[in-house]
């Protein structure tokens, strides 16, 4: 579903992604897991063209979405629910999914799909008039989550949503990614640094090193691997 | 008690003509973060605009209110342009420079401008007809308002509300609030970033234009350099109010218009500006973001 | 090869510059005399002319993209170093500096009285934007209100002379003072100020004063301002006017050289570092036990006080004053030289001012058009020079290197 | 156990909204003492109101420093005041200064304990060069007590992320403080790095005597390196301990 070969990423004069290819297939969940600053965001930034690769290809569905403007990449399905979340602050709960749901017509289809959103988090209806920069971290957290998905994505891309978050609300959000993809066969690409975490709920792991990826296998293996069991689980 | 209607009045055409300005102003800032330096130009340029129009239509024998309408239009559509243009040339290229290149930038796309109508028309002032008719039911109350003013404060009103609808309630409007708050994150949704900020100088330079159309007839002359002095009002107004915030510039504005008003009926003229500006400052010791302007909560 | 796409782009952009410039540049009307004049030759320039520099413009701006590649790829470093690893190689700077100051000293002798007057004028200049430098390139402090203290020690000098007959040098210092005290007045109550809002009250404190100026007839003699001022004296002779300007000139360069040392001496303190660190990170500086406010304050006040004695030195020059020398756009100018120069780069910001009020000086021949090609420049510049005519490479503290000389 | 740190019935309000109520801790010399709790329950802030970033709208904070018997009471001075009286501390989201060295962040640190002015500066003379050369000598001796000196003349923003957060230690450590505040100090670390953090604090206690209050999620190395540990929530303490009784007990309030 979504393919990167040889992707390079620049930020100034930092070399942020050095040849990484990836791929996804249709229904997957797939994580990425590795240190701060190894390139994770960025590489979900690449997939969004919000920091399009200065060399390599990237496509989506078998179309090649290199270059591609922001919105337009949004548009074919893929959504990401950003790190640290980056909830409108002084727009409400309600005008949050909205939008979400920025690029869709279908005021119907909506409507159903906020309902969905509220039966997966009922905190959030009970908050839809309240605005997104009130709500607390594991609030803030589902609202992104909720808002990604009105867009209908095939594809949602989840950048550390158990960051800065306690472990209750962590698992909390992690059960119902799990249901997202069961129920509505989304494909998910998630990024994390809770390499445990990750690995439990996705089938399968790729690891990244400084801009590189180093390591893909199936969870199982990987959380069995010596070396990741050193760098990331902390055994 | 007159005297103190007059003035209020006079306060409130002031402060309708700086908050038509200052729009463009807050608006540009809050999407971009740029003290758009340039928008008095634009200001200018659709008061030059409307007077070519007025000029060319006059020979070819229109007369009245049907031509200022006119002239209106064809001055809001250029000053748009313009707008468009200035944005694409002179702050797009800088869009992740630091601010402070922009804001020369911005400075050099001002003298540009200014000297750009200075060479193709002339340094002079130019007379601006007034073609607002008086109207006969405000007869009695001319000693206190005229009818240029009263046209001044409906049309402001009915801008206000059109924009109020625009940011509110339309897609492009929320959009726009969206792109404000995080642009990044704008983009992810499917915001088309770069459109959003267009559409923002147009309409600001539209409403820009509208006011240039409506201070010239209401004093009369016009020149290449009205539009810089205009602009700095504008945008103290902007800031007074809490630069970013629609309301803020409105708000900002009726209280810049007043108090020059009041400080040049009841103290001198000559020190209106002083006033205008001491008034600023105290504000913004006790409110350091403006009147509504969100004070920004640096988390630690 | 140029591209059919490019050829259709540039025909969209021309075809768009003639219809924007179509009613300013074509039509030209005179109110007055209800005459309207049509200029279609214009039309036909606009659109020649943009149709050619929309090729200019992409090229440029292809030009500027490979650039940030390679900067990318690690080869800029190599560029860029090229000029600061000159000044910072004996061999090449020694000499350098030795000509460069045969030239300034032998400048009056070398060439004509008209050319030394606009010199003095670039190097008040020089003052000014190094001052504004503490300000805004150390600090990060946007001062747009930087002509009032200029201002002060202007009108300081005319009015103590004019009042007391206080001498030149005498006045020298307290108009640096009185430009301290005012850079503190001013610097109190927008401390809490930030960014953009700081540009504003400090804009409006420099309107205040000129139009205090203008207007306070009593005081300051309104706009018609001060004349008579006396120009500096040397050991009580009278100097011809030839003379005093050559002798204004030297001033000047001694004053310059001051100003460099004790910047340059700042840029490597306690307190400079403490700018640095304060225009990264506000709150974590202060977490470090740094006085914001008393940080802030410094460095407004010394910014103030070398426009202070800018200010004498402009009034011992023209020998008059009056409020119209200290509008807006003087503000705007120094603050064009620190950006332009390179912000917080001392080299920089010299050669800034240089070109600025050089170049227009010496485009006086196309007169009509210097301000539309200064407005350009600032704009092209940004554009494609963001850093500045030399950006700025801080001279960060080498650990190794201070070990190195405690052995030595 | 004498006290180095007391704080009696702190409170804060922000707007409407009670962010701090009735909150007492007291940290006594050589402890290492941690503040747990969910997300927002008030902990930041608490870090907040007592640096001086923001005023406490109710209760105090006094502190014992080293070379007085009285207690002192610190509510309400500027954030460097606080610094200067020997309270340092870290930020949850790094806040270095990220286009200065490393060596320049850590001088940064030992501005308040140097006087050289502006005078000074332009003069140069023999004792504002001796401050500047000592200055330089204490904060070598600094990054290499923190195994950063390597890093000495790298820009603070090239370090990797670990060393980042052991940088902003280091700075705080050049003021000189008696008691070190760390918010959240392991928040981004892998487990190798958590465990060098759980040594590296270990140490700043043990050698430099510096008593140390943090805030932390990470509830390994909280059991690891804290002698006491209060729980807040709703900006309310709801209960308090060691660590081996901490244990026994359930985990705090889950939401």
């Amino acid at each position: 579903m979504l393919k990167l070969k040889n992707v390079q990423t620049f930020y100034g004069n930092i070399q942020a992604l050095k040849s990484v290819t990836i791929e996804i297939a249709e229904g997957e969940i797939v994580t990425l897991i590795g240190a701060n600053g190894a390139g994770k965001t960025t590489t979900l930034m690449a997939v969004c063209g919000v920091v399009p690769p200065r060399s390599g290809e990237i496509s989506f569905m078998g179309d090649p979405i290199t270059g591609m403007e922001p919105d337009k990449i949004v548009s074919l399905g893929i959504c990401q629910v950003p790190e640290g979340r980056r909830i409108f602050p002084y727009l409400s709960v309600a005008e949050n999914l909205d939008m979400g749901a920025f690029l869709r017509n279908d005021k119907m289809e909506i409507k159903k799909d906020i309902e969905y959103v509220f039966d997966l988090f009922p905190i959030l209806a009970e908050r839809r008039h309240q605005a997104g920069g009130t709500l607390s971290g594991g609030e803030q957290q589902m609202l992104a989550i909720s808002r990604a998905l009105m867009a209908k994505p095939r594809l949602l891309l989840l950048d550390e949503p158990s960051l800065g978050l306690a472990p209750l609300i962590i698992k909390k959000i992690f059960e119902i990614i799990g249901k997202i993809n069961a129920e509505n066969n989304t494909t998910i690409f998630l990024v994390e640094q809770n390499a445990n975490l990750a690995l439990k709920v996705a089938a399968r792991g790729y690891v990244i090193e400084n801009g590189r990826i180093t390591l893909t296998d199936s969870s199982k293996n990987l959380l069995a691997n010596e070396e990741v069991k050193k760098a990331y689980l902390g055994l | 008690m007159d005297y103190f209607l007059e003035l209020f009045l006079g306060g409130l055409t002031r402060g309708s003509i700086y908050a038509l300005i200052a729009l463009g102003y807050t608006m540009v800032y809050g999407i971009i973060e740029l003290i758009n330096f340039a928008h008095g130009e634009i200001y200018m340029i659709g008061a030059f605009t409307a007077l070519i129009v007025i000029s060319v239509l006059t020979l070819m024998g229109m007369n009245g209110i049907a031509m200022l309408v006119i002239a209106g239009v064809v001055a809001v559509m250029y000053s748009s342009a313009y707008g468009y243009t200035v944005e694409k040339i002179a702050y797009k290229p800088l869009r992740n420079a630091p601010r402070l290149s922009a804001l020369i930038s911005a400075i050099g796309m001002s003298l540009f401008l200014q000297n750009y109508v200075l060479l193709a028309q002339t340094s002079d002032f130019l007379p601006f007809p007034n073609l607002i008719p008086d109207f006969e039911f405000m007869e009695p109350y001319a000693h206190i308002i005229g009818s240029t003013e009263i046209v001044i404060l409906i049309t402001t009103a009915i801008v206000m509300i059109l924009l109020t609808i625009l940011i509110k309630f339309t897609r492009i409007g929320k959009a726009m609030r969206a792109t404000s708050q995080d642009k990044t994150m704008a983009m992810l949704v499917g915001i088309n970033v770069n459109r959003v900020i267009s559409v923002t100088f147009i309409v600001g330079s539209a409403t820009a234009a509208i006011g240039g159309v409506l201070i010239a007839s209401h004093v009369g002359m016009i020149n290449f350099y009205v539009g810089f002095i205009a602009g700095i009002k504008a945008f103290v107004a902007a800031v007074l109010g809490g630069i970013g915030s629609v309301p803020g510039a409105v708000l900002g504005s009726f209280v810049l218009g007043w108090t020059e008003s009041f400080a040049t009926g009841y103290v001198s003229s000559d020190y209106e500006d002083v006033f205008a500006f001491l008034f600023l400052v105290l504000i913004l010791i006790f409110r350091p973001a403006g009147i509504l302007g969100r004070s920004e909560k640096n988390k630690v | 090869m140029i591209k059919f796409d490019e050829i259709k782009r540039a025909v969209l952009v021309s075809i768009w510059f003639m219809f924007l410039t179509f009613p300013i540049m074509v039509i030209r009307v005179n109110p007055v005399e209800h005459i309207v004049e049509w200029r279609w030759k214009n039309m036909v320039l606009v659109g020649i002319g943009s149709f050619l520099l929309s090729f200019v413009w992409n090229y440029l701006m292809k030009r500027k993209e490979l650039g940030s590649k390679e900067a990318e790829a690690g080869e800029e470093t190599i560029k860029i170093s090229l000029f600061h690893r000159a000044l910072n190689e004996k061999k090449i700077y020694l000499p350098a500096l030795v000509i460069f100051g045969i030239f300034t000293i032998s400048f009056p002798f070398i060439f004509s009285m008209y050319q030394t007057t606009i010199m003095v004028t670039a190097l008040i200049y020089v003052m000014l934007g190094l001052g504004l430098n503490i300000v805004v390139g150390l600090a990060g402090l946007l001062d747009l209100g930087y002509v009032a203290f200029y201002a002060v020690g202007a009108y300081s000098y005319a009015l103590l002379n004019y009042h007391f007959g206080l001498s030149f040098w005498i006045a020298l210092p307290i108009g640096g003072a009185l430009g301290a005290i005012f850079g503190i007045l001013l610097g109190f109550p927008v401390l809490r100020l930030r960014g953009d809002y700081l540009a504003i009250v400090t804009l409006g404190f420099g309107e205040i004063i000129r139009i205090i100026l203008e207007n306070w007839n009593e005081f300051s003699f309104g706009p018609s301002g001060i004349a008579n001022i006396p120009r500096p004296p040397l050991f009580g002779m009278d100097l011809s006017v030839h003379g005093s300007t050559t002798y204004i000139y030297y001033i000047m360069i001694v004053l310059c050289v001051f100003t460099i040392f004790v910047v340059n001496r700042l840029q490597d303190s306690r307190i400079g570092r403490a700018w640095i660190a304060l225009r990264e990170d506000e709150i974590a500086c202060q977490a470090m036990g740094i006085d914001k406010a008393r940080t802030k304050l410094t460095a407004f006040s010394l910014g103030a006080t070398w426009a202070g004695m800018a200010g004498v030195m402009f009034a011992a020059k023209t020998t008059f004053v009056n409020p119209a020398s200290f509008t807006l756009w003087e503000s705007i100018i120094v603050l064009c030289i620190v950006v332009l120069g390179g912000m917080g780069s001392i080299i920089g910001v010299i050669a800034g001012a240089l070109v600025l009020v050089l170049t227009p000086e010496y485009l006086r021949a196309f007169s009509e058009y210097r301000m539309l090609a200064f407005g350009t420049l600032l704009v092209v510049m940004m554009i494609f020079r963001p850093g500045g005519i030399i950006p700025n490479v801080r001279r960060t503290y080498k650990f190794e290197s201070v070990k190195n000389a405690d052995k030595s | 156990m004498e006290p180095v740190l007391k704080v009696q019935n702190l409170g804060m309000n922000f707007g409407g909204l009670r962010a701090l109520d009735d909150l007492d801790l007291d940290v006594c010399k050589d402890e290492i003492v941690a503040l747990i709790g969910p997300n927002g329950a008030g902990k930041t802030t608490f870090f907040n109101c007592i640096t001086g970033i923001y005023p406490p709208t109710d209760g105090d904070v006094f502190i014992f420093a080293r070379d007085r018997d009285m207690p002192e009471r610190i509510n309400g001075l500027k954030p460097n005041k606080v610094t200067e009286k020997g309270l340092a501390r870290t930020f949850q989201n790094i806040r270095l200064f990220p286009s200065m060295t490393v060596l320049e962040n850590v001088m940064i640190g030992r501005h308040c304990r140097m006087h050289a002015g502006v005078l000074g500066a332009v003069l140069k003379g023999r004792s504002t060069v001796m401050e500047e050369k000592k200055a330089v000598e204490d904060s070598y001796t600094i990054l290499e007590k923190m195994g950063l000196a390597q890093f000495v003349d790298e820009f603070a923003k090239n370090l990797p992320y670990g060393a980042q957060r052991r940088l902003e230690i280091a700075r705080a450590m050049a003021t000189e403080p008696f008691l070190l505040l760390l918010d959240e100090p392991a928040a981004g670390m892998n487990p190798n790095e958590t465990q060098e953090l759980d040594e590296l604090i270990k140490q700043i206690r043990d050698k430099e005597g510096i008593s140390i209050l943090l805030i932390e999620h990470d509830m390994k190395l909280v059991m690891s390196l804290s002698d006491r540990i209060f729980v807040v929530d709703y900006g309310k303490k709801i209960a308090q301990g060691t660590p081996e009784g901490k244990k026994s007990r359930r985990a705090p309030r889950k939401r």
